[in-house]
């Protein structure tokens, strides 16, 4: 695809420095790249690369601003340079921004269509009434119903799909030249993002604005980008067409990059493993060696799961119900009531991974806590090893707590900030009083080694470690106590694909190598196809499909296993899915 | 220990009001008093009950002063004058008979009777109404001769009765009032120059003239209104500022203060003293000789100028103003500074060592702290370790009732002009100060109950020498020092006359009925 | 959100009722004897008439009696008389709660004037010299005494100027003139020292909120820097603001006896204060009741104040 | 959600001047009021009736009080007092308040409620029944003082701890450890109380300071120390009185009980903004 010619955006040698107290952080280092009318740019990186600083500079957002250098053309114009009553004049009418989370982006305290009323007067001479109006005919255009009524709705009120969709209409009321979009799909769920992305490119094609497209998800790059600039570190690794990207990176990052990307598509090898970036740090401060590696696939397996049938499952879930009761009425009884969990049956083979998925709300996380009694099912039961799990106590709970083990999803949250990691991972060693202390070390030093950490961390505290490295710490400490079930809730969905990638490869070596039985808990179908042996697939408290991986795959059964599957962003480059069909906005509200 | 108001009781003592400004009578009498017009007064006495027979502190006094009558009182100089009777006589040392003033009426209009009289003193005698002057007049009986003749009488022979009757808390009241349900707390009907207009307990009262006052041409002034400002910054503040006309009680760091500022005057006299009481029940303090090695220990100088800057007239002797009938210069100089007889006292007594002891006081009043600090650094030297304890007011009586403390500071205010009111303060059988800790000098006792007994000045005179000389020698108090008692106001106000001793809080309400604003 | 505040209610009540068996009991078991006060230096020491007048009173009876009395008469609104001046309990606190109420509020006004802009300063220009100033200066409002402030503003305002009365109390039908001039001093003595704690209320909430996407979101939208602060930050900012303000407000209901003191402002705390020294046990529990009563109405006044400022309380989702 | 290190706006330090004056201020008068015997020659407790007042001068740096009393001497000591008050108290009401709080947060729900209005009820009772109360049972003295001071600020700690303690237990580290087996102690000792610290360390900076101004409070209703001991609250409440005969005195134990109060709540402020990030959930 040929490039328009005429550059409305022009970023030259953009440059930002930070002061802290640490000293001075580049943050942003000499980027250049065009986004010319009509265009969508997909700005690609992973967390720390930059890339939403830069969606920020552009305009003049960053508070404070630290050291700006370069140039910001936009039509002509040096945005670094105009003065602030001119950006005022800029941002929302000429270039307009949609935020990643639209909770937090839309203010809690105001209704949403005076929200959008607000952009309006800003930039335009017009009555609150007609502001009202036409606010109101936004939201109806980005497909919320009853327009009139949801204009006087907070945003809380709303659901995140709608959030979105108000954020859309805020960001294209003034109809700018530019929209910058700072992953805004990333909180949402899949089924989700692919209604917003269908509007938002429906929105774009309308008003003919040219698009920043700020993302981390490769998927969603193949199927919008016309042109991708990729970023690490504060800098430009590559940029150009999205065909080239995908198909013929020239940089090593990139390459690393999309190998690592996991395809929904590829059918389950048992025994492969992810291919991961390599990253070599550099000694005099530039970038790092970067490499992609595709690792041999591991060929034998140490137990290969036992059929259904032949042996007892490890846990049996049995009609399992969990009910949260938000209120109570004067006598006492529950007035609200969230039905989480409803009647989940579910078996788990020992060795074997199952993976449960489902949306947000579907109720697998509070599934996955009952099963490591983390919480207390309403009704049902779940056995464990043949022994129900709710009735345990004393002596045969403390069992329970060394045989099931959890990794939570935020790495920063599951470890203590104020303990040693070595302390986290031995803790479990500790309370039940297993092995002296000198004992413990070793044996810390040596789980260190096996989740592929140095041993000599071990007195360090978690802050001193990126996220995956804190997960690896999180899956030695479940490891520590020589488990025999472990609930991975969401173990992967914070990490960047990079690093999600090799702790995935971790953990299926962790099986193999300890015949662990997996309940695999994620919202990502892509990431589970190649992991587990079983899909359950939850939605509302229950779970609707469940059966072999490929079965699942390749022959859904249930309408909504076939809905998500269809909403996985596919990595096929120039596929476009939502370029320039001119949608009608009526199937974009389908499910809200 | 007048200044709050917490509830005392009046007391006599050997002293008759002492005119300190007789040169202030002079001029007033040299300018034509005007009528009409508002005097804003301040007190610190918060007063919360105007029941005319219980004590509440001494702008109580003032406002019962000026809102009732009793059947006599005292004139500017301290002599007794007729009020609700026109004259009396005194046919023996026991009677006394009372010639009522014809047409007095109450301020709701119903006239005065020798009826209401006797209903008055029988309420103050009443166990019931806990009256300030019961224990002055138990036995007392009150007989109505006819309509405006009324005779008291007394079992025994008692020289203070006119003087007791004269006070301010003698008030007659009304009985058809009182007994018609009339919470006399919290309103009044009385004969006084004055009536009550407004009252808040504890914030403030407003009186108005009273048109039908029996005495001609009084009162001058429309109207008082009475403001309760414990806080002294916030009273004197309240004066220097034009907000209020005078103010009682003014705190002694700000009587030169005021003295030196042109606008103001202030007046001032000995009222209430201070002393440091013993409880002679408690090892060692049961030795004469221990609580007058401490009387020679105080520096009553220093008290006088640190804590009371200077007016607070330090007593060596026994607490009787040099200017009573009663004072006897001799005993003056009985205890000078002297922390050498101080300590040999000590030895004397076995307490060469020195001792460690708890001397309770009233948190709520800095010269209490003060003058406990001075009294603690004396006693240093001579070997004695007092450890001060500061106590609430109601702790203070609690310990005071039950006896529990070895020594504590206590002010005591003057309320009668009679040496008798010794036997209040000393007596075995007065509740005051020597019941609770149970003691009794057989000694003491008879020389009160015979200068109770007889009327003869110059035979008293003897009799409470013996008294003084007495309570000197076993020094059951440590007489410490006269705390002066100020009234500052601006210098458009006549006609106020401060007066000494006894007398000293009735001041205001005394000079009330003949003040005006100029 | 009517269930919400009920339920709210309800739990207040529950609450008073354990506040004031907590208070009948501390007063009751206080050393020092009412009876002796109302008697007393001299027959407070007669044991004879304080077993009288105890026995008048009905303190001679066991603890649990008095206070099922207490409680049954304060059901029927009658909080007793004062042992002192004999007068209702319930006439005095009408007399007194309006004046604390007075000056509370006024000087939460005072407060709310000074310390928002203040901690916005604060907030907005950390970092810079004139935030820090911002963040001193209303440190140092209540980093001093309230009897050493006051001091100073009578010796500034009345003795000094003469702008103002030095202190006092005149009610507002007698004179309006003069009842807000003597109302203006306690209110600012009780403002200094209150602004602190609003403003670095507001400059840490305000903080939080300025990191907010929605902040940026409005400046993203073309409005300027000040816009963004008042109509985006500064709501939602408010919302920790008002509760602090509230809690303190209810606080300061006992809280004033020094400002009352200085000011002689006769209001609620003071009248506490010389009832408690003088055990005046109806009066303490009548100031006691009503200081609780006033908190929970305080509190309700708060939960409506944030949910009109935050919608997400009113539906609890919160 | 993941970790979003650009958004967090880089965290600006105060110019930090005013926290290192602070520190170095009460540094100061820390040892100063430690090392008093050994620094200070007068005695604070010798009474001279005829040098009352005075304005400094060589024999008395800061000159005198109203009985003549050495007012250097008399501030530092009366720092060693007032200090030890506060801190005291604060050591009292913060250990009281966090065992409450943490052990409310583990109880039954019933029980937690019923704990909290327990609490509601503390903090609504006015300081100064509080204060009456207290001191009519234990008699004024050092003790009693602190003891109620540190009766007054304990139901705050107790709701601050409380409220972290639920927090807290919420994370995932917590859970992580119930699902390790740990029980109700090794979870408040080794995973609630070491997160809890720098919260409570804040509280406790801003509790010192009212109680210093609280203790001032009470010195002045004639409920604070006993004299002759000197404290900074109540030498001003003692030293006020005289402000027109000298300003001078008052002013002393004034300044400095206003530099230590502002230096604690620079530094409680500085605190706060260091752990801000962390405070947010």
């Amino acid at each position: 695809m040929s490039r328009p010619c005429e550059p409305l955006l022009s970023v030259e040698g953009l440059t930002i420095k930070f002061h802290t107290g640490a000293g001075t952080t580049t943050a942003i280092d000499d980027l250049s790249f065009e986004v010319r009318r009509g265009e969508v740019v997909c700005l690609v990186g992973e967390s720390g690369s930059g890339k939403s600083v830069t969606g920020l500079s552009i305009l003049r957002l960053i508070d404070p601003p630290g050291d700006v250098a370069g140039r910001v053309l936009f039509a002509g114009r040096d945005l670094l340079t105009e003065s602030e009553a001119d950006m005022t004049a800029v941002r929302g009418r000429d270039i307009s921004m949609i935020f990643q989370e639209p909770m937090t982006a839309l203010n809690p305290a105001m209704r949403v269509g005076d929200q959008i009323v607000e952009v309006l007067r800003i930039h335009e001479q017009v009555t609150p009434e007609n502001a009202m109006a036409r606010a109101i005919a936004l939201l109806d255009r980005v497909g919320i119903q009853d327009a009139a009524v949801r204009a006087r709705a907070y945003p809380h009120e709303l659901s995140g799909g709608m959030r979105q969709r108000v954020m859309i209409a805020i960001a294209c009321a003034a109809k700018p030249k530019l929209i910058i979009a700072d992953e805004p799909t990333t909180a949402l769920d899949v089924t989700v993002q692919a209604q917003v992305l269908d509007l938002l490119f429906d929105m774009q094609a309308e008003l003919g604005s040219a698009m920043l497209f700020i993302t981390h998800d490769l998927g969603v790059v193949a199927e919008i980008a016309d042109h991708v600039v990729v970023m690490y570190r504060g800098r430009i690794v590559e940029q150009g067409p999205v065909e080239q990207i995908l198909r013929a990176p020239r940089h090593a990052y990139t390459e690393a990059l999309v190998a690592s990307a996991p395809d929904v598509d590829a059918p389950r090898v048992p025994g492969r493993r992810f291919p991961t970036i390599d990253v070599t740090e550099s000694a005099d401060g530039d970038l790092p060696v970067i490499r992609s590696v595709r690792p041999e696939p591991v060929t034998r397996r140490a137990a290969e799961p036992a059929p259904a049938g032949e042996t007892v499952p490890l846990v049996e879930i049995d009609k399992l119900h969990r009910e949260f009761i938000l209120r109570y009425s004067w006598a006492g009884r529950p007035t609200d009531v969230v039905r989480a969990v409803r009647g989940v049956d579910l078996a788990i083979w020992p060795g074997s991974t199952v993976a449960l998925v489902g949306e947000s709300g579907s109720g697998k996380s509070t599934l996955g806590r009952c099963v490591a009694h983390l919480d207390t099912p309403t009704a049902g039961s779940i056995r464990f090893d043949g022994r129900n799990v709710s009735a345990l106590d004393g002596a045969q709970l403390k069992r329970f707590r060394r045989d099931v083990q959890t990794i939570f999803q935020d790495p920063y949250a599951s470890l203590n900030p104020r303990r040693r990691i070595g302390q986290s991972i031995s803790d479990g060693l500790a309370i039940h009083g297993l092995m002296s202390a000198t004992e413990r070390r070793d044996f810390v030093a040596d789980l260190l080694r096996r989740v592929g950490l140095r041993p000599e961390f071990v007195d360090r505290y978690p802050h001193e470690f990126s996220g995956g490295q804190r997960q690896r710490i999180a899956i030695a400490r479940a490891l520590a106590l020589s488990p025999r079930f472990v609930i991975a809730d969401e173990a992967v969905s914070a990490l960047d694909m990079s690093v999600r990638a090799q702790v995935l490869n971790l953990l299926a070596d962790l099986q193999e190598e300890f015949g662990l039985t997996f309940l695999f808990i994620s919202h990502d179908l892509s990431t589970v196809r190649q992991f587990s042996d079983r899909i359950a697939i939850m939605r509302r408290g229950e779970i609707v499909e469940e059966g072999e991986t490929e079965e699942i795959f390749e022959d859904p059964k249930h309408e909504y296993t076939r809905a998500l599957l269809k909403a996985v962003p596919r990595i096929k480059p120039g596929r476009n899915a939502y370029r320039g069909k001119g949608r009608k906005p009526s199937s974009a509200t389908m499910n809200e | 220990m007048n200044i709050t108001r917490r509830s005392f009781h009046y007391a006599t003592l050997a002293s008759l009001a002492a005119i300190t400004a007789p040169q202030l009578g002079r001029s007033a009498a040299a300018q034509t008093p005007k009528a009409g017009g508002t005097l804003r007064y301040g007190t610190v006495t918060e007063v919360t009950s105007l029941d005319p027979h219980v004590y509440n502190g001494s702008a109580w006094k003032v406002l019962i002063e000026a809102l009732y009558s009793p059947l006599v009182g005292y004139a500017a100089d301290g002599t007794i004058t007729p009020r609700l009777a026109e004259r009396w006589e005194q046919p023996n040392a026991r009677t006394i008979i009372f010639h009522l003033r014809q047409g007095v009426k109450f301020h709701d209009g119903t006239p005065l009777t020798a009826d209401d009289v006797k209903f008055s003193l029988e309420r103050i005698i009443d166990p019931k109404t806990a009256a300030a002057l019961r224990t002055n007049l138990i036995g007392a009986t009150v007989e109505v001769i006819d309509a405006t003749t009324v005779k008291v009488s007394q079992p025994q022979p008692d020289a203070t009765l006119l003087a007791i009757l004269a006070l301010p808390e003698g008030a007659i009241v009304s009985r058809k009032w009182i007994e018609g349900g009339a919470n006399a707390k919290t309103a009044a009907n009385g004969t006084g120059p004055f009536r009550l207009d407004v009252y808040e307990p504890a914030v403030r009262a407003v009186l108005k003239k009273n048109p039908a006052y029996f005495v001609p041409g009084q009162p001058r002034l429309d109207t008082v209104e009475v403001r309760m400002i414990k806080s002294d910054d916030a009273r004197v503040n309240a004066l220097r500022s034009g907000a209020l006309d005078m103010i009682d009680f003014v705190p002694w760091k700000d009587i030169d203060v005021l003295s030196r500022m042109p606008n103001f005057k202030v007046d001032s006299s000995g009222g209430a003293f201070m002393n440091v009481w013993f409880n002679t029940a408690h090892k060692p303090f049961d030795d004469p000789r221990v609580r007058r090695a401490f009387a020679y220990a105080v520096d009553r100088a220093a008290i006088a100028k640190a804590a009371f800057f200077g007016h607070g007239a330090p007593i060596f002797g026994p607490p009787t103003p040099s200017d009573s009938p009663f004072y006897v210069p001799d005993l003056a100089q009985y205890f000078k500074h002297d922390p050498a007889r101080a300590r040999s006292l000590l030895a004397e007594a076995g307490l060469a060592k020195g001792l460690d002891f708890e001397l309770i006081v009233y948190q709520g009043l800095g010269i209490y702290t003060t003058t406990a600090q001075v009294i603690q650094a004396n006693l240093k030297e001579i070997g004695v370790n007092a450890t001060i304890k500061l106590v609430e007011w109601a702790n203070l009586m609690e310990r005071k009732n039950s006896g529990s403390y070895d020594a504590m500071l206590y002010g005591v205010s003057m309320k009668v002009p009679d040496p008798d009111a010794y036997a209040y303060y000393f007596g075995a059988e007065s509740t005051y100060w020597a019941k609770p800790i149970g003691n009794r000098d057989e000694v003491l006792e008879k020389l009160l109950a015979d200068g109770r007994a007889t009327t003869v000045t110059a035979e008293r005179k003897a009799i409470y020498r013996k008294v003084e000389e007495r309570l000197l020698e076993t020094s059951p108090w440590v007489f410490v020092n006269f705390r002066e008692q100020a009234q500052a106001y601006r210098r458009n106000v006549k006609g106020y006359q401060h007066l000494g001793g006894a007398l000293n809080e009735s001041s205001a309400g005394i000079s009330l009925p003949a003040m005006w604003i100029d | 959100m009517h269930r919400f505040v009920a339920h709210r209610f309800v739990s207040s009540l529950i609450t008073m009722a354990l506040a004031s068996i907590v208070v009948f009991l501390s007063i009751h078991l206080l050393p020092g004897d009412p009876v002796v006060m109302v008697l007393g230096e001299q027959a407070g020491a007669d044991p004879m008439a304080v077993a009288r007048v105890r026995a008048e009173l009905g303190l001679d009876l066991p603890l649990p009696t008095q206070f099922v009395r207490w409680a049954s008469a304060v059901l029927h609104g009658d909080l007793g008389h004062s042992l002192r001046s004999g007068e209702p309990v319930v006439a005095e606190l009408a007399r007194r709660i309006p004046r604390s109420l007075e000056i509370i509020f006024g000087g939460l006004v005072a407060a709310v004037v000074f310390g928002i802009p203040l901690g916005t300063i604060a907030a907005r220009d950390r970092g810079r010299v004139s935030g820090l100033i911002a963040s001193i200066v209303a440190i140092a409002g209540f980093s001093a005494p309230v009897f050493v402030s006051g001091i100073i503003l009578v010796l500034i305002f009345s003795l000094w100027l003469g702008l103002l009365p030095s202190s006092g109390y005149v009610a507002l039908d007698d004179d309006p003139l003069t009842h807000f001039a003597c109302l203006v001093l306690p209110c600012v003595a009780i403002g200094i020292n209150f602004m602190g704690v609003v403003a670095r209320m507001t400059r840490s909430s305000l903080i939080d909120t300025l990191s907010k996407d929605y902040v940026r979101m409005a400046r993203a939208k073309g409005l300027t820097r000040g816009q963004a602060m008042t109509r985006h930050a500064l709501p939602n900012a408010l919302v920790p603001v008002i509760a602090i303000v509230g809690i303190r407000a209810g606080n300061l209901l006992g809280g004033t006896v020094i400002v009352e003191a200085l000011f002689d402002w006769p209001g609620l705390s003071s009248l506490l204060v010389s009832a408690c020294f003088a055990r005046d046990y109806p009066v303490m529990q009548g100031c006691l009741l009503s200081i609780f009563a006033i908190f929970i109405v305080i509190s309700l006044l708060i939960d409506i104040a944030q949910s009109i400022v935050d919608p997400r309380v009113r539906t609890g989702t919160k | 959600m993941a970790p979003q290190p650009q958004t967090t706006v880089a965290r600006v330090r105060r110019s930090n001047a005013a926290v290192l004056t602070a520190a170095t201020a009460l540094g100061f008068l820390a040892a100063l009021s430690v090392s008093a015997p050994i620094l200070i020659a007068a005695d604070p407790l010798a009474i001279n009736p005829s040098h009352v007042l005075a304005s400094p001068d060589l024999v008395h740096p800061l000159g005198t009080d109203e009985l003549g009393r050495d007012l250097l001497a008399r501030v530092v000591y009366g720092g060693r007092v007032s200090l030890t008050v506060a801190a005291a108290a604060v050591l009292i009401a913060g250990t009281l308040g966090v065992i409450s709080g943490v052990a409310i947060a583990f109880f039954s729900p019933r029980l937690e409620s019923a704990m909290m209005r327990i609490i509601d009820v503390l903090v609504s009772l006015p300081e100064i029944f509080v204060a009456i109360v207290v001191l009519a049972f234990l008699g004024g003295s050092f003790w009693a003082l602190i003891g109620t001071i540190g009766v007054l600020y304990f139901p705050q700690f107790a709701r601050v701890a409380y409220g972290m303690a639920r927090s807290i237990r919420a994370r995932d580290h917590v859970t992580a450890a119930v699902s390790l087996g740990a029980g109700r102690l090794w979870l408040i000792r080794r995973e609630i109380l070491p997160n809890m610290r720098s919260v409570i360390a804040v509280q406790a900076s801003f509790t010192f300071s009212f109680a210093m101004l609280l203790e001032a409070g009470l010195s002045f209703l004639g409920l604070g120390v006993h004299p002759p001991t000197p404290s900074w609250g109540q030498m001003i409440g003692t030293l006020k009185d005289y402000i027109f005969i000298n300003p001078w005195p008052v002013l002393v134990p004034s300044i400095v009980l206003f530099a230590v109060v502002l230096s604690i709540n620079v530094l409680g402020d500085w605190l706060q903004d260091r752990l801000n990030p962390e405070l947010r959930r």
